[in-house]
């Protein structure tokens, strides 16, 4: 029997990444970023050319040729290096996730690449106004007219829309009367900058503030059909699936949040003193550090595990991802709150940056599916 | 509203709702953007005597009972949470402590200008290493002939851009400490060697501001002393008085906030029961709310028990501590909560929920943490 | 107790704090080991007039109002729980029924040997598919000449061992069902083809029984239809009533466990503080009694607020609701953790924590489980 | 990278525990026994025979030769199967943990067998009256005389005493000098049935009703010197680090009783109806049974690398076994718990089972160690 040991090359990444941040993860520059609202493009880049985006693209296709479980080691520890610029960097990726796995050559050769190596940001157009994890009540539709697919319809809450974005898989109505949901839906590549698309950026929020985040309307806009991702009417079932690995790498943004909040409050009681004594010779304050380290340490096997699990089979254990999603954005809230609260006055404070940690975790949380929808997923395989 | 009040406070009362739904909710999310609260509001407050609710009438107070103040304040944090605090420091922290242990002369002097809300007030209790405890308080003052010389920061120090007063706790005392060598002082806005820092940046409470104080010999005449010089050394004591009071107002924000949160959760329940999805999909949402109201049902018996109790002349030491307790930490999970039904639209800022997620985490933290009113709780349980 | 209580309450209140610190609390554990309330206690429940709090003076009850009713309660459950038990079926569901809506030929006929404690009532509703709802219930019941034949099994129905009378739901209109076919019948103990199981073997509440009971055939006059032949038809809305009014009881139940709960807590604290042990090693207990101490603090407000409520006349179904689910999960909560408090002695039955933690797991069931209360809660907020 | 696969032994000895679940763990005979407080004795012998017990004693002493892990799927597989008889079942071998890693040849020789073959229980002697945890304020003595050990204390909460005890292992303090109490105490082997020992039922108790637990009184008890267990005055490490490998295996008690108690939760949720339809059907339901699975699976990961780790390093991780027993331990709470409310007024009668997994779920978290006390545990490895 094994359990969870890396391998060289795994060792090697999280060595990496490790360097990367140290390197990059300015506080000054962040802190610039965060009051305005900025995406942190050089970062970015420079995380292209050193090859942590796109880890799991073939080598052919500027990638590493990894899985998923060498990008979870990466959202993981880029997130706990800074909650916001690492969900930035992690997600720059997630959009190309239907073209490496249903795409032709020729939108791999388009794309890849491009997503690898920090030139252009990949962007998923699926929820709508109103209908949250309901995808199959989008209404957004592709029609084909002669050689090309013409789209109309309103997508919400789509992250890295706009100036930087390469292109949008949008997930669309193609067959009006298709007998059930699951064959209605088709998912088309959309290149940014065709005409007929709106961008407006949804405004203030919460959490991930430096990553652009849009309602995306299509009018009348024109594609080729050869945009169309894999087969035809097959678009909900492949994005689910992608979804179920989406959800691990939340889940890995997640511990990663929750990790970099704990470092953070736990050099803080190290440090500070209050009654004269330091607040880490507090009862109250260990006892709180314990309970943040052990749901730290579940939501990282659970994740862990959800990963190993997803490259081993074909489609992953969806049980099992919506588990570590659940988890480790569930800890990462508790954790993040609980650090706030050990920082005291500080905490609050953006400067201390847990108050940061907090909000991106809440928005990791309820993004890509709610803990009620979670709940929901792991419900239906186990009864 | 207890049905006993008298019909001059329900007329204020219900200028308040009034005041909160027409005019202070239409500009929620300005005052966030903001950062501000507009002025012509500061004086709609002053108007209805808003800045004095909890000082004496002959004072130019309104004179409230604390059932009618905490009433008003519930009422007033229905809204964003800044609105309450541009009040905040002049009923409470910034106040009490000329009311508790005042000279008549600091009173003839301040009262009426701090009721009137022609003056706003602070309190500088908390330092870089001194929360709620005395030990670690190194801000000192020395007498030197007719004047104390102050020196030493104070931090997070609220309504500090505007106020004029600030009430400032000082070591007077190295050995004492809080055994008689802390003390109170007021020092004015424009002392010489009193400056003020620039606004703190903060997770939320955006258009209330909070500032670093500095003093660097800062020379303050010794009639400035609250109580006047025999009330040297007894400033750890009126500063605990002073945070005494602070706790049922901390409950009574979190409860205003969490009533409103949780009544934005039933419009936008509503809205999805009634659209195309599954009723049977809701069952866990509507379950969620369940716990909200219930909790806010067991939030509000709390207070306005205690508060009853204090109006009875009862000390409430402990009752006030568990109030600020269960109220602040219901305030945040209700917030949690309520993401859960609001799913994604919740985490926009033009939901007020995002906005009240963020203000209510300060009152977990601020005028003594959770960590302080337990350790409070079970002394007194435990004492015998 | 409220301030406003009358004296002969008082006296009434006084004598039963009495009973239970002098003649219930040293029999804690021997109820528990001999599985039954011992027959001289009950004689005395009668003499003081408990089986009868809730029952109209002119039928012979104290016709105490709910808050003293509630308050009395609380002081009976502050020991071990069965013995309040005793006496609750015949203040509450055993009795309710007739007190609602029976006929005044039934309240004469039953009442006062109710509130005397010459009879021991009980209420039969559950079955094996039907909890709170109508829509599982087999037990039916066929008009034949002058009787209703019934046919069906009731389970865990409480104090049916000794019951003399049990108010009993059946299906009367298979088609109509909640709305309008069902009837509530009262159904003497002996009547022919009406028989009762042995006593269930439970996790908690060893000294108080609850029976299977079975009709077969069971023959029972006309004028036994619960409010008489006009009636027929409507007894669900009776047993909803019924129902309705066992939440406060069950929240006043769970409240002086609760209590009973911490106060042994507190004991074995102060103990363990005075011992050699480190005090900085206790900091955590502490901790844990602030919560218990605050969670006991809102739940009795919510009580004694709702019961004020009922008195004036209010319609209090929603609060009744949060009422039963906060304080019998807080019951439950505050259990679990005097574990962390008394540790390895807290397993020990002689330890009477270990007996309440499993007592207090009932009331999270019966009369509504927590589940119930929610749906009810959560459909009340959300209705137009 | 490899994550948590079962080796070929190891599936064999799920099967065969299954099996022998299946075989032996009768419902009448059950119930019996939970009835009249016995001691599953037969059942007992029966898993000696086939080599449950001491499945991780060397071959030559009537063991398995196997590791933690093994003990641990084997607890967890017991206790599911039954959390009462299983916890008497896993923890009748608990007692032989010190002489296995410390003891002299003779007495492994003398004791190994009789307990993995299921002739006698031993019983661990450490706790004392008022102290917990705080084995460090035990007072119980051994006075060297002669060529005999002279033992005088009380003892409390003692496991597997009376009748089928095979032996005590007793921490006594030795040296009452001893600069500081890590050199203060020594175990010492104590034969049942030596005269001066009193040993009296504790009487009724929350769970764990099958097992024996009894106040042990030594009054002038003498045994050889040579019934000192490894070398004098190292008793508390030792005692400590037995118990650091006894969290482990309560963390897969709990983890057992869980899982026990969600497969019959969700065997009465599809079956029961209520409001005309499955109970299983309610969505509120489905989230119940997501969250308990999720908790088990996250204490399960916990557990299993605590368990690894044990058998990878000398003393194990103290940090991951206490977070498996708190972690596992709470999520058998919290499940037993939940499941009584799912079965209604099934769940509070004793017929359905449910209500004796949470009482035995209660005492396996407050014995070995309360929440706190694990708490504790990590916070020291943190900070």
């Amino acid at each position: 029997m094994t359990f969870l040991q890396f391998d060289k090359t795994q060792k090697q990444i999280k060595k990496a990444v490790k360097d990367f941040i140290k390197g990059e993860f300015k506080k000054e520059v962040i802190n610039d970023l965060v009051e305005t609202y900025s995406f942190p493009e050089d970062i970015w880049r420079k995380a292209g050319e050193i090859g942590l985006i796109g880890l799991n693209f073939p080598e052919e296709y500027s990638g590493q040729g990894m899985g998923t479980f060498e990008s979870v080691l990466v959202a993981e520890a880029l997130c706990r290096g800074d909650s916001s610029v690492g969900a930035c960097l992690s997600q720059a990726g997630y959009g190309a996730g239907l073209i490496l796995r249903y795409g032709s050559e020729a939108q791999k050769v388009d794309w890849l690449p491009m997503v690898a190596e920090g030139e252009a940001l990949s962007s998923m157009a699926f929820t709508e106004p109103g209908i949250g994890s309901d995808l199959e009540l989008s209404t957004t539709s592709a029609v084909k007219q002669g050689d090309q697919w013409v789209i109309n319809g309103t997508k919400s809450f789509v992250m890295n829309g706009g100036p930087l974005s390469g292109f949008y898989i949008v997930l669309c109505r193609t067959d009006p009367d298709a007998s059930s949901t699951a064959k209605a839906f088709s998912s088309i590549l959309v290149e940014a900058g065709h005409e007929g698309i709106g961008v407006s950026d949804v405004g203030s929020r919460l959490g991930r503030r430096l990553m652009p985040l849009s309602d995306v309307t299509f009018k009348q806009v024109k594609v080729p059909l050869g945009n169309l991702i894999g087969k035809e009417n097959k678009g909900l079932e492949q994005v689910k699936t992608c979804l179920n690995e989406i959800r691990i790498l939340a889940a890995a943004q997640a511990l990663g949040i929750a990790q970099g909040a704990f470092d953070r409050s736990l050099g803080h009681v190290k440090q500070r003193e209050q009654f004269g004594r330091k607040l880490a010779d507090f009862q109250v304050t260990r006892q709180k550090l314990a309970e943040m380290a052990t749901k730290i340490e579940a939501s990282r096997l659970l994740t862990y595990q959800a990963a190993w699990q997803f490259e081993n089979n074909q489609r992953g254990d969806e049980k099992q991802s919506a588990m570590a999603k659940l988890h480790a954005c569930r800890t990462a809230v508790e954790v993040c709150d609980e650090s706030i609260q050990l920082l005291g006055g500080y905490g609050y404070m953006q400067e201390y940056e847990v108050e940061r940690y907090f909000r991106d975790a809440k928005v990791a949380e309820i993004f890509d599916g709610t803990q009620i929808v979670q709940k929901n997923i792991i419900a239906d395989e186990l009864v | 509203m207890e049905t006993t009040a008298t019909p001059e406070f329900k007329q204020l009362h219900s200028n308040v709702r009034k005041l909160v739904k027409e005019t202070l909710n239409p500009i929620f999310e300005k005052v966030e953007k903001e950062a501000k609260i507009p002025e012509h509001i500061a004086d709609k407050f002053r108007r209805l005597g808003l800045f004095g609710m909890s000082i004496p009438r002959q004072y130019g107070g309104l004179g409230l009972s604390t059932i009618e103040e905490m009433s008003l304040i519930e009422e007033m944090t229905y809204t964003n949470a800044c609105f309450r605090s541009r009040v905040g420091t002049n009923n409470s922290i910034g106040s009490m402590g000329i009311v508790f242990d005042g000279t008549n002369r600091q009173k003839e002097q301040y009262l009426p200008r701090i009721a009137s809300g022609e003056w706003t007030t602070s309190f500088a209790l908390t330092e870089p290493n001194a929360g709620s405890d005395a030990s670690g308080i190194i801000t000192t003052a020395e007498l030197d002939g007719d004047h104390w010389v102050l020196n030493g920061n104070k931090i997070f120090i609220t309504n500090a851009d505007t106020a004029r007063l600030f009430t400032t706790i000082a070591v007077t005392d190295e050995k004492k400490r809080a055994r008689g060598g802390v003390t109170a002082f007021l020092v004015e806005r424009g002392t010489p060697g009193f400056s003020i820092g620039p606004t703190d940046l903060k997770m939320g409470f955006k258009g209330s501001h909070t500032c670093e104080l500095v003093f660097k010999d800062c020379r303050v005449p010794k009639e400035n002393v609250i109580g006047g010089m025999e009330m040297v050394g007894q400033g750890f004591k009126t500063a605990m008085r002073v945070l005494d009071k602070g706790r049922l107002v901390a409950g009574a924000c979190a409860l205003g906030a969490s009533q409103k949160i949780m009544d934005i959760s039933i419009v936008h329940l509503k809205k999805n029961l009634a659209s195309e999805k599954s009723r049977d999909a809701l069952q866990a949402a509507q379950f969620v709310l369940a716990d909200m109201a219930t909790q806010i049902f067991a939030a509000r018996q709390m207070l306005y028990h205690s508060a009853r109790l204090k109006d009875e002349g009862k000390n409430i030491t402990n009752e006030a501590a568990m109030v600020k307790v269960f109220l602040t930490e219901t305030a945040s999970r209700v917030a949690d909560s309520a993401m859960d039904i609001l799913g994604e639209e919740g985490c926009l800022t033009k939901n007020q929920v995002e906005i009240l997620l963020r203000d209510v985490r300060l009152y977990r933290i601020y005028e003594g943490t959770s960590e302080i009113q337990r350790t409070i709780i079970s002394r007194n349980l435990l004492k015998n």
